[in-house]
């Protein structure tokens, strides 16, 4: 038993540390507090990303939404300059209750599904066969690129429009002067 | 890291030197920098303390350290104190990834009465199959060294400075990355080791189908991709924050952007922040552009290799290994001067020009720069016969 | 839960750790009244989404999981970046990013 | 995982490098006082005054909406760049070309609609 530990500690480390970092997030008062650990969890994901032979996903996990996403919400938390928030959470004995009942079904379901959805596959070979770890690295990502450009061609044109679309959008909201409260 | 002692033990100590060698180029290039400035402005630059002016560097490190411990009143202490740590990591983890030379082969060997197998050590401090998506990744983490210096310090100048500034490095960002797609089309891999490979050939490629070579010039990237090149250098200068982009630190009432209320050891871990990318982007330029450690003709592993054959094996591949990182160095340090040369002659750009310049030109023409190479690619890799 | 202990890291770990982290998810949306730290919750929960689907992918030793979290990443930005501008609208007119505030829009 | 050990080694070694010194630096540096205006940040001499989030703070945070999307049209050029070559190798290189020209054609109407539109102008 101690020899499996040992050697897989890299997980245990990896997903404790990210727990720790998500609870951080939602029980943080300080929004930018949250902000910051929720950049280390997408930071863990992404090492665990490398660990499951994803290692572009993981790259372009750093860079979207560690390096892009997370840069907006911490540069939208700074324009508002809040502080410390008093009543951050929501009060209330029995909704919080209610509440609770609910996630805890929600993921008591997702966790029964998963360990009964037959036994556990083990460890697979890695998804490609040739040399040594860089190398396959690089074919995983050649692969992806193939299936992406082939199979799923039409899903990459319509996510171009999508983008299209939420550029203007966000344009256009940033652009809104009336609405029912504006003072004239 | 290793599968034992010796290897762990060399791996992590090439890893801490490698870091080393960053935070080690901020006084030199400091001095540099004074003096080339000086020269520029026909003056003479520190030469009081030692001779040209040297010792100025551990003068100027004694001073760090002695400086007084200022914490603005009101300020968040926690993040007043992370952000230099925050400004360090991304150049180290890019510089980290960048092979400096060729993986140097140690024979099996026997020492304290056992036999250590043979080694092959890479020349840089992680081995990464996709090293370009990598140094990518770790360039776009600087925009929070400069978000959480400006909030930090509760001063509402370095604030706007540290918007600012946040705002022109992820801008520039865009056009760093679609350059970077160029230089990809060409090269057809993320990792550096194999670009470096391709161009320590002739330069040879395939014209309308059938093959072409040109036996005096190098097989550098510069001939398949000069405008990409010029737009990532142009980048870089804008994501390191140097003349003639460093507008946010350079605006009257902003006196010095984010990092005014940082003084004494905390001010030169941004200097090594912002001198570590230098170092991150004159190293990538060598490597995408200019052949990284081999030079044609004469300093390649192979005639390097034939030339040191009476060496014994260690030592021929230790002697390869340190002359062509030697080959880098020298390229590297002259993109450095390139960067210490502009900053002493260009004026620098106002807010909208540069954030004009970044969204309106640089972005669409490295957009062309992409578009033309991919075509001109398939025009004459594909075989027409 | 034997036959795991032999073989390593399985993919019950995996699964187990997205769904506690999906799970913080959902409390950070229903318990925090602040808009912007639910779109952050929002985010916790398409990360462990994405890891479900690598998870899966590996683990049956195909590419599909990795090109949905390629495209889930692409929605998960598109959403963020229209979510924290609807958040910058609603603080500038009402100045207040208390969600309870909200419940009186008119209109 | 010895892939990543080199990397977590690296990052620990960053900051013990920085913590140190920073703790060092505390040591050796002189001790300045503690009155209240010393402390004060530096305003160049005028009396700080609150800070009111203006016009221009609304151009910052569209500038970042902009470049996320713009930043993930470029994350899918880069495996369109590594597997370009394949592609023509195996004989479709222009169908490549045709299906990655449509999303830049999407990608250069959306930068121009945004120039146009003067989403970008900093007065």
């Amino acid at each position: 038993m101690s020899t499996f530990i040992i050697s897989n500690l890299w997980f245990y480390v990896l997903a404790l540390s990210l727990i720790f970092f998500a609870f951080k997030v939602v029980t943080s008062a300080n929004p930018i507090h949250s902000a910051l650990h929720l950049v280390l969890t997408m930071m863990g994901v992404a090492g665990l990303f490398f660990h499951l032979n994803a290692q572009f996903i993981a790259g372009v996990q750093v860079i979207v939404y560690a390096g892009a996403v997370m840069v907006l919400f911490v540069m939208v938390l700074m324009l508002f300059d809040l502080k410390h928030e008093f009543n951050a959470f929501a009060k209330g004995l029995v909704s919080g209750f209610l509440k609770l009942m609910s996630v805890a079904l929600v993921v008591g379901y997702l966790v029964g599904v998963f360990l009964e959805s037959g036994e556990s596959k083990g460890v697979k070979a890695s998804l490609t066969t040739s040399g040594d770890q860089t190398s396959t690295q690089l074919q995983v990502t050649r692969d992806l690129a193939q299936l992406l450009y082939t199979k799923y061609v039409l899903v990459f044109e319509v996510l171009g429009v999508l983008l299209l679309v939420v550029a203007i959008g966000a344009v256009a909201i940033s652009r809104i002067q009336g609405g029912t409260h504006a003072k004239h | 890291m290793g599968s034992d002692i010796f290897e762990f033990s060399i791996n992590g100590l090439k890893i801490i030197i490698i870091f080393m060698m960053m935070v080690q180029i901020v006084p030199l290039l400091v001095w540099v920098e004074r003096r080339g400035s000086a020269y520029i402005q026909n003056r003479f630059g520190p030469n009081r303390v030692g001779p040209l002016g040297l010792t100025q560097l551990l003068a100027d490190a004694v001073k760090f350290l002695t400086k007084e411990e200022f914490v603005p009143q009101g300020s968040y202490k926690f993040f007043f104190y992370l952000a230099p740590v925050v400004a360090l990591i991304p150049a180290a983890l890019a510089f980290g990834a960048i092979p400096l030379s060729i993986p140097i082969q140690v024979e099996a060997f026997t020492m304290m009465g056992r036999n250590w197998g043979p080694y092959t050590f890479p020349f840089q401090s992680f081995e990464l199959g996709l090293g370009v998506v990598f140094v990518l990744g770790a360039s776009s983490l600087a925009a929070y060294a400069l978000l959480l210096a400006g909030y930090g310090s509760n001063n509402k100048y370095s604030l706007f400075g540290a918007l600012r500034a946040s705002a022109q490095t992820i801008s520039y960002e865009l056009s760093m990355g679609l350059s970077i797609v160029g230089v990809l089309l060409v090269y057809n891999t993320f990792n550096f080791t194999e670009m470096v490979a391709q161009q320590s050939g002739p330069l040879a490629f395939k014209f309308l189908g059938n093959d072409l070579l040109i036996s005096w010039l190098p097989n550098w990237g510069i001939f398949y991709q000069p405008l990409g090149a010029i737009l990532l250098f142009a980048a870089f200068f804008a994501e390191t924050n140097r003349l003639p982009f460093d507008l946010p630190e350079a605006e009257g009432e902003l006196v010095a952007g984010y990092h005014t209320e940082y003084g004494g050891f905390k001010m030169n871990m941004f200097y090594i922040g912002e001198y570590g990318h230098m170092l991150v982007a004159s190293a990538l330029m060598t490597t995408f552009f200019f052949g990284g450690y081999t030079l044609y003709p004469w300093l390649t592993p192979e005639s390097l290799n034939q030339a040191l054959s009476s060496f014994s094996p260690t030592q021929a591949s230790l002697i390869t290994a340190f002359s062509l990182h030697l080959v880098f160095l020298v390229k590297v340090l002259f993109f450095l001067w390139i960067f210490i040369h502009v900053r002493w002659t260009l004026p620098r750009f106002r807010y909208d020009q540069l954030m004009d310049l970044g969204w309106k030109t640089m972005l669409p023409w490295s957009l062309v720069n992409a578009i033309v190479t991919a075509v001109i690619i398939v025009l004459m890799r594909s075989h027409w016969s | 839960m034997q036959n795991i202990e032999a073989i390593g890291i399985g993919q019950n770990h995996y699964l187990i750790l997205s769904a506690i982290i999906f799970s913080i998810g959902i409390m950070g949306v229903l318990f925090r009244k602040n808009i912007i730290m639910m779109l952050m919750s929002l985010e916790l929960m398409l990360n462990a989404i994405n890891l479900t689907f690598i998870a899966f992918g590996y683990f049956n030793g195909n590419l599909n999981g990795q090109i949905m979290v390629f495209f889930v990443m692409t929605l998960a930005a598109a959403e963020a970046a229209i979510g924290l501008a609807i958040a910058v609208m609603i603080y500038r007119k009402f100045n207040e990013v208390n969600i309870r505030y909200f419940e009186q829009m008119k209109g | 995982m010895n892939q990543l050990l080199p990397v977590a080694f690296l990052i620990l070694f960053v900051i013990i490098f920085g913590v140190g010194l920073m703790y060092l630096a505390s040591l050796f540096g002189a001790k300045g006082s503690k009155s209240k205006s010393h402390l004060e940040a530096y305003e160049c001499g005028v009396q700080a005054t609150e800070a009111k989030t203006s016009k221009v703070s609304i151009k910052f945070y569209l500038t970042a909406i902009l470049f996320i999307l713009f930043d993930i049209e470029i994350i899918f050029m880069y495996p369109w760049a590594l597997s370009l070559n394949d592609f023509i190798a195996s004989g479709s290189g222009v169908y490549m070309l045709g299906a990655m020209g449509f999303f830049l054609f999407i990608f250069i109407f959306g930068l121009y609609w945004e120039v146009k539109s003067r989403a970008l102008e900093w007065e």
